[in-house]
């Protein structure tokens, strides 16, 4: 999860080191903990760590791992060249060790040897099939092929034994989402919504899915989801906001004719009132264009 | 205070000081010893998967009220319906721990470790201070407390005419295995929290049969109520947003 | 952190010369049999200064709190962490980006 | 890796109807954790104390109470007197660590009190 006081310091971190302030090391181990993709900065300074007898005996024991990630973010940035070298020196440091040779299947993976990479792999889980990261590889595999529905199944299958495994459950709602398999997304954003109900950004992901699926049914709730999203964002999430007013709209067309008795309360026009009210704070000159979006959607007072 | 005894000084320098510091520093490297000789072992699938199966069932039991009332019934009866719910399980098929424990050598082995950790330095730390610092009387508690406490306190000098609160060096020892354990949460962080009487209990408990839990679980997702929170988180919105407009 | 570590450890260290200084001056009482009454007024000063640096140290050293609303400045969760377990390596940067010239020293 | 995501941010709800609250856990682990090691480092600190000047009986337990006592107002100030948005309620703030904090400042003190005192 990436909070808005981690993203500051990142933001911090990296302009500082990208203007030849010191901490790098700093700034790779908040990568590595947050899990950013941030693969060419991430090979530029790892390099310049690595090359620098100084400043590589200085991290200690770390520097294997940073020879982990520089590895993989230089897989990412295709120099290939690059990875092979880490590697290597990996290989010669810890030989017959799981984890160097799932970096070498990726390896072949990021060659585009897809057979090759799918034999690694699947000598790996011979000897632990327990093995998470390579089951992911695998459907991350699948994924880069572009066989979306054998990803998939990939992904089921390892769900059905790491059950409690959210990472997974989240990249399986994308992959069905970008199939427009909205449903099933649903069932995978419900999933993530019980293993941690306090975050903001899947009941948001969540009411998005339902707000697509349509119907009256299911935008009453993606209405509800959204509000639950602007509670645990204290109302600074701007998407929130939108689906709000969108939802609301959409509410009046469908229940047109129907029971107009139940009330209809004013969480949309507050939400209509703080997204003037950001917009007007933050970016004055698109304000015309949010006020006659809201016109069209009946909302604006 | 009429009967003070007088003591030493190098009772002090040489037995209470000493006692102490060693009493720290066989913690520390017990700390050290029992990290390296933790293994990893890798589990069995079905275990991991059971396990598995008990967080996520967890999860919907607490967080039950975040999803809408359909989606949680179908779960509901997806985990503990009686034919094929996943935390059904069907009884005579529930693997007898002890059997188990039997079979797996691995276990046993791993629990020996676990057992060996714990008696051995103490043994060895209860004999070396035995050896080193007995029969003296080389402390006295600060306040006063009533005979009752002789025997734990004057473990090891046989003297009924010594006031109680005057503790004998073995029982010195004792206290110091109880109290110093704040000391070493700080010093080795929360890890150590875990004292012995903590990881005696757990030896309690080895042999942590996973179907049991399956069924606990099973049987607390039948009572839970669902009461789906959500249409309440329309009226917090508004007043938090209200609170934003102003 | 490592402020406040020195300052707990000059904390401790003044707290326990103030051990000392007791210690010599129960030895004099004993040399002059005098009864005690109190520690002297250095020390129990050593022992105001000791305290007021271990508390320092002990307020500053176990960390920070956080705020524990979910809605909190703080807390406020802006993304999700890209999920790198899954990542692929098919991607467009493969043709954007040429090979870097920046290589591993050997 | 899977456990790993799941202990990140679970909610508590106090069953109250509108006024419900969730919490972070995770942050709300972290300051308890960070009032235990405040108080057992000043208690340790208070029974050295204690010892060094001599004090018996009665006199030490009332000094037991007013380390505390300081360290609950110091550990106050540091939430910047704003218990709520850092803790559920004054309980963990005012009591915990009570008891087992007494087991080290006991300690120290017979110890301090020994070193300095009886010999």
């Amino acid at each position: 999860m990436v909070t808005k006081l981690d993203e500051t310091e990142l933001k911090r971190l990296e302009s500082q080191v990208e203007h030849g302030g010191g901490g790098a090391w700093e700034y790779l181990c908040l990568v590595r903990k947050l899990k950013i993709r941030r693969s060419d900065k991430v090979l530029k300074h790892g390099l310049l760590i690595l090359n620098d007898p100084k400043k590589r005996s200085s991290i200690g024991d770390e520097e294997w791992t940073l020879y982990e990630q520089v590895a993989i973010a230089a897989m990412d940035c295709n120099s290939l060249d690059t990875a092979r070298d880490c590697i290597n020196v990996l290989s010669k440091k810890f030989p017959e060790s799981k984890r160097v040779g799932r970096l070498e299947a990726m390896l072949l993976e990021a060659k585009g040897c897809w057979e090759e990479a799918e034999n690694a792999y699947s000598s790996l889980l011979e000897d632990n099939p327990l093995d998470q990261v390579v089951h992911k590889r695998k459907v991350a595999m699948a994924k880069a092929e572009g066989d979306l529905l054998k990803a998939i199944e990939c992904l089921s299958k390892y769900l059905k034994v790491f059950m409690a495994d959210n990472d997974a459950w989240r990249e399986l709602a994308e992959i069905y989402v970008s199939l427009q398999m909205y449903k099933q997304a649903a069932f995978c954003y419900e999933e993530l919504i019980l293993a941690q109900p306090t975050v903001p950004v899947y009941h948001l992901a969540y009411a998005d899915v339902l707000y697509t699926l349509g119907g009256l049914e299911n935008i009453q709730t993606a209405k509800k989801y959204y509000a639950a999203t602007i509670d645990f964002t204290g109302g600074k999430n701007t998407r929130a906001l939108y689906g709000v007013c969108l939802c609301t709209a959409a509410i009046g067309q469908l229940a047109k004719g129907r029971n107009k008795d139940d009330k209809e309360g004013e969480l949309h026009t507050l939400a209509a009132k703080v997204l003037e009210k950001d917009y007007k704070y933050r970016a004055p000159d698109k304000l015309p264009l949010l006020t006659s979006t809201l016109k069209t959607l009946k909302l604006s007072s | 205070m009429a009967e003070d005894l007088v003591l030493d000084t190098t009772i002090r320098d040489w037995v209470l000081i000493p006692l102490s510091v060693v009493m720290v520093l066989i913690g520390i490297l017990r700390y050290f010893v029992s990290k390296l000789i933790r293994t990893f072992q890798n589990p069995d699938g079905k275990i991991v998967k059971e396990g598995q199966v008990v967080i996520r069932a967890r999860n919907l039991r607490s967080s039950a009220d975040f999803i809408p009332p359909k989606s949680f019934r179908a779960r509901r009866t997806y985990y503990s319906n009686e034919e094929n719910g996943i935390l059904h399980v069907p009884k005579g098929q529930a693997p007898n721990p002890q059997a188990q424990m039997f079979s797996d050598p691995n276990m046993a082995m791993d629990m020996m470790k676990k057992n060996l950790s714990m008696i051995i330095p103490q043994t060895l730390t209860f004999a070396f201070v035995n050896f080193f610092f007995s029969g003296f009387v080389a402390a006295k508690i600060p306040f006063p407390l009533t005979q009752r406490f002789r025997s734990m306190l004057q473990n090891g000098i046989d003297l009924s005419t010594v006031d109680v609160s005057y503790v004998s060096s073995r029982s010195w020892y004792f206290l110091n295995l109880f109290g110093l354990r704040g000391l070493f949460s700080l010093i080795l962080g929360e890890e150590n929290a875990m004292d012995d009487t903590q990881r005696m209990m757990q030896m309690g408990g080895f042999g942590f049969d996973p179907s049991k839990s399956l069924g606990a679980e099973k049987d607390s997702l039948d009572i839970v109520q669902h009461d789906w929170v959500l249409p309440k988180f329309e009226q917090r919105a508004e007043a938090v947003l209200r609170k934003l407009a102003k | 952190m490592g402020l406040g570590l020195t300052v707990g450890l000059l904390g401790v260290l003044i707290l326990s010369h103030a051990a000392y200084s007791t210690i010599q001056y129960r030895g004099l009482l004993k040399i002059t049999e005098e009864e005690f009454s109190g520690p002297p007024i250095n020390v129990v000063l050593e022992l105001i200064l000791g305290f007021l640096l271990c508390m320092y140290a002990g307020l500053t050293v176990p960390g920070n709190f956080h705020s524990i609303h979910p809605s909190s400045e703080e807390n406020r969760i802006v993304s999700l962490p890209e999920n790198l377990d899954f990542m692929i390596f098919n991607h467009r940067g493969r043709v954007a980006l040429s090979d870097s010239d920046m290589k591993l020293k050997l | 890796m899977a456990a790993d995501g799941n202990s990140g941010v679970f909610s508590q709800k106090l069953k109250g109807d509108f006024d419900a609250q969730y919490i972070n856990a995770k942050n709300a682990l972290n300051n308890s954790k960070v009032i235990y090691y405040s108080r057992t480092f000043m208690l340790i600190v208070g029974g050295i104390i204690a010892g060094i000047l001599g004090f018996t009986g009665l006199t030490g337990f009332i000094f037991y109470f007013l380390v505390f006592a300081v360290t609950t107002v110091g550990l106050t100030a540091k939430a910047k007197f704003s218990i709520h948005s850092y803790f559920d309620g004054w309980n963990s703030v005012l009591f915990d660590g009570f008891l087992g904090g007494l087991m080290s400042f006991v300690l120290f003190w017979t110890f301090a009190y020994d070193s300095v005192h009886i010999f």
